[in-house]
């Protein structure tokens, strides 16, 4: 900072430019991490790198992944949505017993967007306006909106039969020789990815969850954000609970179940803070990759399943300290 | 001045918070071109009548008027939208964000819902550029030192094309030429006719950028008077409600006797081969300018942050101090600058947050003692005068000057042998730094050694016995007698007598 | 099992009360109500069993209600259990979540006075008068004979299933035992774990797809596994290719054997289980039966303590009959 | 408030003091609910305040309390435990095999309750040393917890059969009229009240909590206490388990599932707070009674199963509106 040792240390600053920058990139250790797994599985097993088994790996991550870019945004904002699992079989079963009472399935499909988004208005509303805990008011908004799901469907999984095949075609189709729903994810992710780097809206997202009080004194009207967010949220539940329903024909009110803490778990994974303020879509769908590709390792490797949610949890943990000790020297 | 306009005017205002009364029947005007400071006590509700104006406080009564029309804020998006643009006390920036948006939070320049990024580059950098600062608009806030974050916050009220600006202590953290660099565009904003609300606990900041003064004392209007007609004392009476004679006590007369000896100590880039002794009975003042690297170097020392080399011995002994459990046995204890963040615990009582230190000694085979841990926090309370209603009063609702007695009381009530205080002033009125000062010196009379950090040169000449000069990490220079004046300790901590200096 | 012979009269006394005013044996009250207590309430199995209870009810005249612990937990059914008897009922059908941590709680109904009958899963060491329902680890089996005779008796196949839930586990034991018992040819390569849900079954599936590329067959214990794996079996272009024996009858699971996305399932006799288990009680409750004269001293059941409901194997031939229930 | 008004309004304070102590105990709000409730149910079912139900209710929430008792210790550090649930099924899984095994059913609850103690070590040292989040941390504690429970009972749950009586006597006995396992909740809350309250160790913890800079410069070893806190946590968990164990004479690896986000909920009700800090054992167990008694009321009033997650969730949201409402004007 004095003069005489400006100028060394600019050019040393020069110097390391680039590989600081790709140093820096916060998804770079969770590349590294999924690359070194797939090399070590691909020597394990044969059939792991086929196109066909990363095309089902991908399909089998795609409602994670469209969930954990909604859970991206409430985590940036500082909050959480254990809700998000309800509201994805929620949808599903508005639109499915919607359509089996003979409505055209895609205004059924509306309106199950619109329970899902009615959904998050309430729950936006609560944490904004009436400043309830995003933990507390989630789960019981995650009880409140499963009971819905229950209510609409009696307890037993709609089968949605004699809908129209472009209906179907969302999560049951091919489009240059891959399925829609890859496609769809591409969209929503490069879209998600795009509004959350410049959109003004999503950068307030950033502000309130990097200083909450600060946001409020510049101006940005906090509780309003906190209500979109929270919209955002249970919107992409919806269309992840839709796009199953299309998939498997099946809306069944158990069909999200659990699905809150794994999307958690892969924005985490994708280096979003609980604490908020950080988080980027990449990184969720990175971290829902992650979780997939394990997912995936404990079959081909015919892990008992009496093993598997031990591995899977060593994993994370193991995802986890890599990531924060990586990161020790930025942190302190 | 019966031509001019006036740009603000609050008329009776009155806020309550649950059992205080922070401002009541309070009167004010700010004209066209005019820097008007308002000064008080802490506590006395400058930040609340301030965040009353903004509209992020409403007022339980009274008026507010801008350019003359009755104004209601509900937010402090109408504050900006009626052209009053604010730099609060607390910083209020957003650690994982860029600079500039940063800067531009709230008027982003957008198309189509979208970031300008490289419109919002140029203004940054068109601002930045006047205080000659070293980071980018594209870097990350939380990478910068507290100084180079307070002139983040100051050019985010300037970018707002505002009538009204107000700074709310903008100076605390800010080195001489930093400040100076603000006061120019202070000046440059009054002879635009635009008005400037400024707070500011420092006397002679304040008598060379104002032109009135406005004194509130316990939430009341003393009175406001132009500059050129009063002084300091009398200033001070307004606020204080007596006069102050001295502002700093006595020199001490240590014996020489060395209590700590610190050589060699290395600590990253911020650190680098310090070395120096502490009498017993003496103040040692640090100087620097910010980001100098004075924290550091204590924070190194007591054992907080990790260091690569060096040797301490106390009372000629060599001591390991590894941790701040290290540092605590031997009696040598560090008080952070961050009173809020890393000092006290803001929702819990007097009692808890003087506790916290004896713990040992005040429990029973595991079990906390009621009573001893009373008397211990009313012992703090009457011996450094905490103004406070009793030792279950919740520390965060006292004000900042007695937030920094407790802390200060915390620690000395467990006899240090060195205490090493890290601004333990800043922000904080006249009166209290007085009764800290006087405190510091008796303390240091009864044979405790004591570092002083500041930022402030008066506070440093007026108080320290010796003064260590820091630049760039390593000691500059060790001045003591003559050598204690501001422009020889400013040579030696802009980097001037570096090799004359250390031997 | 027998009922204990002081609250007898509490029995009926109630029963004399309540069936005063009507002219056959055969009619109650309406304010005679007898309960359903089952656990994973939520899910839709019950309701087979439970529409045969109300059909009973129907016909007798008395008031059949369905409740149960949403959950997965003993500690759930047995307070929900503990919760009835408080109520005192006309008599309770229950199922077990977990055979001895439901005894104590059965034997404090039998006790207070309430008939209590077992239904789906058996508590064998209470004291409940009969049991109505089907060996899980024999449904197992004849999924097993099923898969076993479609396949040729040769070829590989995994399992998919919930592990951890007892009647689950149960028909994977029975299934595993079959096929080592009487096809030899045929190899279970896998278990592997679908909890209970599509989008994890469907990529369990996959992955097994891909790791065993001559699976044969699916074997999957629980409805909502069935749908999943029949969709990642039909997104493989492997329909009919892999043949998929999945286990109870929603609507779902019955559509997907009509298109041929699955092969087969087993139902279960759970209307009848309703009806009979509901009839049970309905008779010791007015103390209709007696095989024996103080059949309550001498110890003896007054109803069948054991009756098999049967399973079935649904396929294309037969899935008309239950589609139209 | 104005030099006039100062007479009288201190007169005015002196007055209400007592009021005011009883209106500031933060537990009043749930108190009060829970009265108002238990009036009403008492008048729409006669059955509701009988011995037999009260008896039912409290041991319903026993296992619950006794969790929410530690997890109110981790809320006030500011942390969290999402693997109670896998550790209390663990330590009965543990004590259940080992005493199938032969060993003495007293030893194996010992080695039951070392397991338990060795994963919140485990969880402990990555939170406090490593620096993990909380949250994600116990997430993969959960699966890893789990996965053991799995592992040693193969999926099947183990029926404990000829064990002591003395051991049943625990979980099924009665003394002085009134189930042994409700004495033993009262002796856990009343020492974890006296604890949280008084001893030192358990101060430091509210000091984490409120601030943790501050009570690390404070000289408090905060990542050792952590560890404690963790360690704590998974006892009481276990020990839950093997109580659970005692109770039903089953160890099954699914005992305590979904108990992680009840207890949270039941502090959560009982006034902790999820930022740190706040909390008391009281409050844990008032939580627990009041959502104890709505889980009774369910059933007792017999509401449909499918209703069931609905009111469960809308009373959640509204027992913590209420609480922020009657709290707000502190807050602000
Ligand atoms: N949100 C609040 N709730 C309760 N009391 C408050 C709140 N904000 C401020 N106060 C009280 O109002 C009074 C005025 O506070 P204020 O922050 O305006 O003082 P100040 O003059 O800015 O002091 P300083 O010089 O320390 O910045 C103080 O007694 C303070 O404790
Ligand atoms: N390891 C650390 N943990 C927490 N805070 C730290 C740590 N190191 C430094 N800080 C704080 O970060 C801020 C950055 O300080 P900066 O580098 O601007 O100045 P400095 O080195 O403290 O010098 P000065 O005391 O002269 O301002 C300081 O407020 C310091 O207290
Ligand atoms: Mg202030
Ligand atoms: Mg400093």
């Amino acid at each position: 900072m004095q003069p005489v040792d400006t100028a060394p240390v600019n050019i040393d600053k020069e110097r390391e430019t680039w590989l600081r920058k790709v140093a820096r990139i916060r998804e770079l250790t969770i590349v590294l991490v999924i690359v070194v797994l797939c090399i070590i599985l691909s020597f394990m097993s044969s059939s792991f790198l086929s196109v066909d088994n990363i095309v089902t790996t991908i399909l089998s991550i795609v409602m994670t992944a469209i969930v954990s870019v909604g859970m991206t945004v409430a985590l940036v904002s500082g909050g959480f949505d254990l809700s998000v699992g309800s509201v994805m079989s929620m949808a599903g079963v508005v639109t499915g017993s919607l359509a089996l009472d003979g409505m055209n399935v895609w205004l059924a499909a509306i309106f199950g967007l619109l329970a899902s988004l009615c959904s998050g208005l309430v729950t936006g509303l609560f944490i904004g306006k009436v400043k309830i805990n995003p933990f507390i008011m989630t789960l019981g908004m995650q009880g409140v909106v499963q009971g819905v799901a229950y209510v609409v469907t009696q307890g037993a999984p709609l089968s949605v039969t004699g809908v129209p095949k472009s209906f179907l075609y969302l999560g049951q189709g091919n489009l240059l020789g891959i399925p829609v729903l890859i496609w769809i994810l591409a969209v929503v992710v490069v879209v998600a990815d795009f509004i959350m780097r410049r959109a003004a809206l999503a950068r307030k997202v950033y502000y309130i969850g990097s200083n909450e009080a600060a946001a409020y004194l510049s101006g940005i009207r906090v509780s309003k954000v906190k209500v979109w967010i929270y919209i955002f949220t249970a919107l992409l539940a919806g269309i992840a609970g839709i796009l199953t329903l299309s998939r498997f024909s099946v809306a069944a009110p158990t069909a999200g179940q659990g699905m809150e803490l794994q999307a958690i778990a892969a924005c985490i994974i994708g280096g979003a803070s609980l604490t908020g303020g950080e988080g980027t879509v990449l990184g969720a769908l990175l971290g829902s990759v992650l979780v997939g590709i394990v997912n995936d390792a404990l079959v081909l490797l015919n892990v008992s399943v009496y093993w598997q949610s031990l591995v899977t949890g060593f994993v994370l943990i193991a995802a986890v300290t890599l990531d924060v000790l990586t990161h020790r020297k930025k942190a302190s | 001045m019966c031509l001019t306009r006036t740009l603000l005017e609050a008329k009776g205002i009155r806020k309550v918070f649950p059992g205080t009364v922070a401002l009541d029947h309070v009167s004010f005007e700010l004209l066209e071109g005019e820097i008007h400071a308002l000064m008080g006590e802490n506590g006395a509700g400058k930040s609340t009548f301030l965040k009353i104006v903004t509209g992020a406080l409403q007022p339980d009564a009274g008026e507010i008027y801008i350019a003359g029309r009755s104004v209601k804020m509900h937010s402090p998006v109408d504050a900006r939208r009626m052209g009053v643009a604010i730099v609060h006390q607390e910083l209020s920036l957003f650690p994982d964000i860029s600079v500039m948006e940063n800067i531009l939070v709230g008027q982003t320049p957008t198309r189509a819902g979208f970031m300008r990024r490289r419109q919002m580059q140029e203004i940054c950098e068109h601002y930045l550029e006047r205080f000659q600062v070293r980071f980018s608009p594209t870097d990350v806030v939380k990478d910068l030192s507290v100084s180079q974050q307070q002139i983040v916050e100051i050019v985010k009220a300037l970018v707002t094309d505002a009538d009204v600006y107000i700074f709310d202590e903008p100076t605390s953290a800010l080195s001489v030429d930093d400040a100076s660099r603000l006061f120019g565009v202070l000046r440059e904003l009054k002879s635009k006719g635009k008005g400037v609300i400024y707070v500011s606990h420092k006397f002679d900041e304040i008598f060379q950028l104002s032109d009135r003064i406005t004194v509130l004392r316990d939430g009341s209007l003393i009175g406001t008077v132009p500059t050129s007609e009063t002084n300091a004392d009398e200033v001070i009476r307004m606020m204080v409600g007596r006069s102050i004679e001295r502002i700093y006590p006595e020199k001490g007369r240590p014996n020489g006797q060395v209590l700590l000896k610190v050589q060699n100590l290395n600590a990253g880039s911020k650190c680098r081969n310090v070395s120096f002794e502490l009498h017993k009975g003496e103040i040692l003042g640090v100087f620097g300018l910010v980001g100098s690297g004075r924290t550091e170097i204590m924070r190194a020392m007591a054992g907080i942050a990790p260091r690569t080399s060096g040797e301490i011995a106390m009372d000629g002994h060599a001591v390991r101090i590894h941790t701040v459990q290290d540092a605590m046995r031997h009696g040598l204890y560090y008080l952070t600058e961050d009173r809020k963040e890393q000092g006290l615990f803001l929702k819990m009582s007097i009692r808890d947050n003087v506790a916290v230190t004896h713990l040992e000694r005040l429990s029973k085979r595991g079990l906390i003692q009621r009573g001893p841990a009373r008397d211990l926090a009313n012992n703090v309370i009457r011996d450094l005068r905490v103004k406070a209603k009793d030792d279950e009063q919740l520390v965060g609702s006292l004000s900042g000057g007695n937030q920094q007695k407790v802390m200060i009381g915390k620690w000395i009530s467990r006899q240090p042998k060195v205490l090493i205080l890290d601004e333990p002033t800043r922000g904080i009125d006249v009166g209290a730094k007085a009764e800290i000062h006087q405190l510091l010196r008796r303390l240091a009379n009864e044979g405790i050694g004591i570092i002083v950090i500041s930022s402030e040169l008066p506070e440093i000449v007026g108080l320290s016995d010796r003064v260590m000069v820091i630049h760039n990490g390593a000691v500059a220079g060790i001045l003591t007698g003559q050598q204690l004046n501001d422009e020889t300790i400013m040579e030696f901590a802009s980097g001037l007598h570096k090799e004359t200096a250390v031997g | 099992a027998t009922g204990c012979s002081t609250n007898g009269n509490a029995s009926t006394s109630s029963s004399s009360g309540s069936s005063g005013g009507s002219s056959s044996a055969f009619q109650g009250s309406s304010s005679e109500t007898y309960y359903m207590v089952t656990f994973l309430s939520g899910i839709e199995y019950w309701k087979g069993c439970f529409a045969g209870m109300q059909a009973a009810a129907k016909d007798l005249g008395v008031k059949a209600v369905f409740t149960g612990a949403p959950q997965y937990d003993i500690n759930q059914e047995v307070t929900t259990m503990q919760q009835i008897i408080a109520k005192h009922p006309a008599g309770i059908l229950v199922t077990s979540i977990n055979a001895q941590a439901m005894t104590p709680v059965i034997n404090q109904a039998i006790a207070a006075g309430i008939p209590v009958i077992s239904f789906d899963s058996d508590a064998p060491q209470s004291k409940r008068y009969a049991y109505l329902g089907t060996s899980n680890v024999e449904a197992g089996q004849k999924a097993a004979d099923y898969l076993g005779q479609a396949l040729g008796g040769h070829g590989q196949v995994a399992v998919i299933t919930t592990p951890g839930e007892l009647n689950l586990d149960q028909r994977v034991q029975g299934f595993k035992e079959e096929m080592a018992a009487k096809y030899p040819g045929i190899q279970v390569v896998a278990v592997q774990n679908g909890n209970s849900d599509q989008i994890k079954t469907a990529q369990v599936t996959s992955a097994l797809l891909q790791t065993y590329p001559h699976l044969a067959g699916i074997f999957c214990t629980e409805a909502d596994e069935g749908t999943g794996a029949a969709t990642a079996v039909q997104e493989a272009g492997k329909t009919g290719q892999v043949k998929i024996v999945s286990f109870d009858t929603d609507k779902a699971t019955l559509n997907a054997i009509k298109s041929g996305e699955i092969t087969a399932t087993v139902a279960q006799g759970t209307w009848n289980m309703g009806f009979w288990g509901l009839m049970d009680l309905f008779a010791i409750h007015h103390n209709l039966v007696h095989p024996v004269a103080n059949w309550q001293q001498n110890g003896v059941d007054p109803v069948p303590p054991e009756v098999d409901t049967g399973v079935t194997i649904v396929t294309k031939s037969n899935v008309n009959a239950y589609l139209q229930q």
